[in-house]
């Protein structure tokens, strides 16, 4: 939050024209309130008057609902209302019902997000275990990982990264907020240490895998 | 590595191991790491200090319980096996003086790296599934308002889309059944139906050229057939008495005029 | 509103055992949120707790949404959230139809992305069907691909490329980022292999067409 913070003490300069932050603050309101979709400080600003600062109108709006029966939530770069999760019980006619993801999907859906980016080779050198036709797609599918930079060793492997819309499905800020993810840092568990010579479980890919140490760049 | 357990310590739990190991179906483990990480809990410690001497010999007897068994074993576990056996021969034997490559420990403690990653994104995923679930424990908007005026028409595609799309494309090419490809075939009928028509308008000297098609030269395969069928069909027409043919040279442009005009 | 109000003056002797009205206030506030539909007193009585009041609790979120962006509103015997009447300009971007675009249009884009720079004739000769006018027109108003440098080839044909707007819309650093074909099968992509020939819904553009492998390498 601290980001939204210092927008709150920048230069206030080309505010002049803009409406009273009360009134800022309805209309980001009844913006976040009419989408179901997370939606970007980015596009407050194209939507709201010249001038607005969607981003002190938003912290504002926190403040007003905590505690409430919704909650203003943020997504990445975006926000959203949901309702508190304590509530969950009453809205079981709401409740929709998901695919059971298979337990290879699950565990290769947490290793990208605790070890994002990381390709196919590095999720399997993870597991053990080749990583089924079907499952990334799966995941594609849900829109819970996507496609992320190339990796820049032989092969420029593909490197898969978690989305917006996975945060938005686990109520996580961003992928740092993901639980335990210090822990597991600090116990060295989310490096990529490369299998040592005749490794186990060296996957037979092509894929090439160096160490990456930036692998989580904060 | 530890290995100041005795023989008679060791034994029990082992056996105990093998006959539980034995009833778990061995489909049930997603490949040898899984299967050595709930060998390894059988160990009650942490996985820091797991004894990977000891775990390995848990698993050979694992596989000789199960080819005992008559149960078959993916390729991947004998391969496993075969690496634990080589892993187990280095920790016993003292290391080769000039040996290069890592030491046992080395890839012992790989190994026992591995488990704990492997157990620490397991609860790591544990925790993700446990925690609040958008659309069953907390909600979006039931009723997102979406004025109706003022339309704008978008076009989506996803990333999957455009993928599958160039997959598509990809396959229908590759397992294209062997077909002449026609798409830029002129046959000399067609070159003739056109110049049928066309004749009637040439009462002056035309050349060959003029009379193919639109874009007939776009295609390196479409030039050469249009050509191939007008030169044919031009004979043909001159065959019947129906046009004359003029060259000035070689390979200048051959013309063509309707005859008797 | 009058039939709310004398519920307030009602007797409360049925209230003994439900939550803090606060609380049913916090409830009424998630449910209303998160229906599809407006929802009637009858059924928030179903929904709350044995002993609920749903119409005070309506009363006072009515009251603590006063002058907020959204309103609780009724609509018949039913409540809802609504925008509040004034902000309804700022709706005006919510309006947006999405279509899926055509599979001309798809395949058009994908063989710009992966061969990029890449003349109309190429294309057709990729898709093996010709290119119409208002494809590439439609990919260029969507700005998702542009006119590159004309090739130096006889005629000298301009070329397509795709745009910072494409990358940005399919979540891509850069085009260099999008699979290759090992990757597409290893994903499960390339498994629907058409039968013999042209799948059914090809007849539409059910042209010969020339093998090109070597524009197909990766």
């Amino acid at each position: 939050m601290s980001d939204v913070k210092e927008v709150l003490q920048g230069p206030e300069k080309s505010l002049f024209d803009a409406p009273p932050m009360g009134e800022q603050e309805r209309m980001v309101e009844a913006i976040l309130f009419a989408a179901a979709e997370p939606v970007t400080v980015a596009e407050l600003v194209v939507r709201l008057p010249h001038g607005a600062d969607p981003a002190e109108a938003l912290v504002h709006l926190r403040k007003r609902y905590e505690g409430r029966g919704v909650a203003l939530v943020r997504i990445g770069d975006a926000y959203a209302f949901r309702t508190a999760p304590d509530l969950g019980h009453l809205m079981r006619k709401e409740t929709v019902e998901t695919r059971k993801l298979s337990r290879a999907a699950i565990e290769t859906l947490a290793i990208v997000a605790y070890h994002q980016p990381v390709t196919r080779a590095e999720i399997e050198e993870i597991r053990g275990v080749a990583v089924s036709r079907g499952t990334v797609d799966q995941l594609m599918e849900l829109e819970w990982i996507r496609l992320g930079r190339r990796r820049m060793t032989p092969g420029r492997p593909v490197t898969f990264v978690v989305t917006e819309t996975f945060l938005d499905h686990f109520g996580l800020e961003s992928a740092r907020d993901l639980p335990g993810i210090k822990e597991l840092r600090a116990a060295g568990l989310l490096e990529n240490r490369p299998p040592l010579g005749h490794g186990p479980s060296e996957a037979e890919d092509d894929d090439g895998q160096i160490g990456q140490s930036e692998l989580f760049e904060d | 590595m530890p290995d100041d357990w005795d023989e008679q310590e060791r034994l029990a739990p082992l056996d105990r191991v093998a006959a539980e190991a034995l009833i778990v179906d061995v489909d049930g483990f997603e490949g040898p790491l899984d299967l050595l990480l709930t060998l390894s809990r059988t160990q009650k410690v942490d996985l820091r200090r797991i004894s990977v001497l000891q775990l390995a010999e848990q698993y050979l007897l694992f596989v000789e319980q199960a080819r005992a068994m008559r149960i078959e074993l993916a390729a991947d576990y004998l391969v496993m096996a075969a690496w634990l056996a080589y892993l187990k021969s280095r920790l016993l034997l003292p290391p080769e003086p000039g040996a290069d490559g890592p030491s046992a420990e080395d890839l012992a403690a790989h190994l026992a790296f591995q488990l704990e990653r492997l157990s620490a994104m397991r609860d790591a995923a544990a925790r993700l599934m446990a925690r609040d679930q958008l659309g069953r424990d907390f909600f979006a908007r039931g009723l997102p308002e979406e004025v109706t005026r003022a339309r704008k028409v978008t076009y989506a595609a996803t990333l999957l889309d455009l993928m599958r799309a160039y997959a598509r494309i990809r396959t229908r090419d590759e397992f294209r059944p062997f077909v002449m490809d026609r798409a830029h075939v002129f046959t000399m009928e067609q070159a003739l139906d056109r110049m049928r028509g066309l004749i009637g308008y040439a009462g002056e000297w035309a050349e060959l050229t003029s009379f193919m098609p639109d874009g007939w030269d776009t295609n390196p395969m479409r030039r050469r057939s249009s050509t191939a069928a007008h030169f044919a069909a031009m004979l043909e027409l001159a065959k019947g008495g129906h046009v004359e043919i003029r060259q000035g040279e070689v390979f200048a442009p051959i013309q063509i005029r309707r005859r008797g005009s």
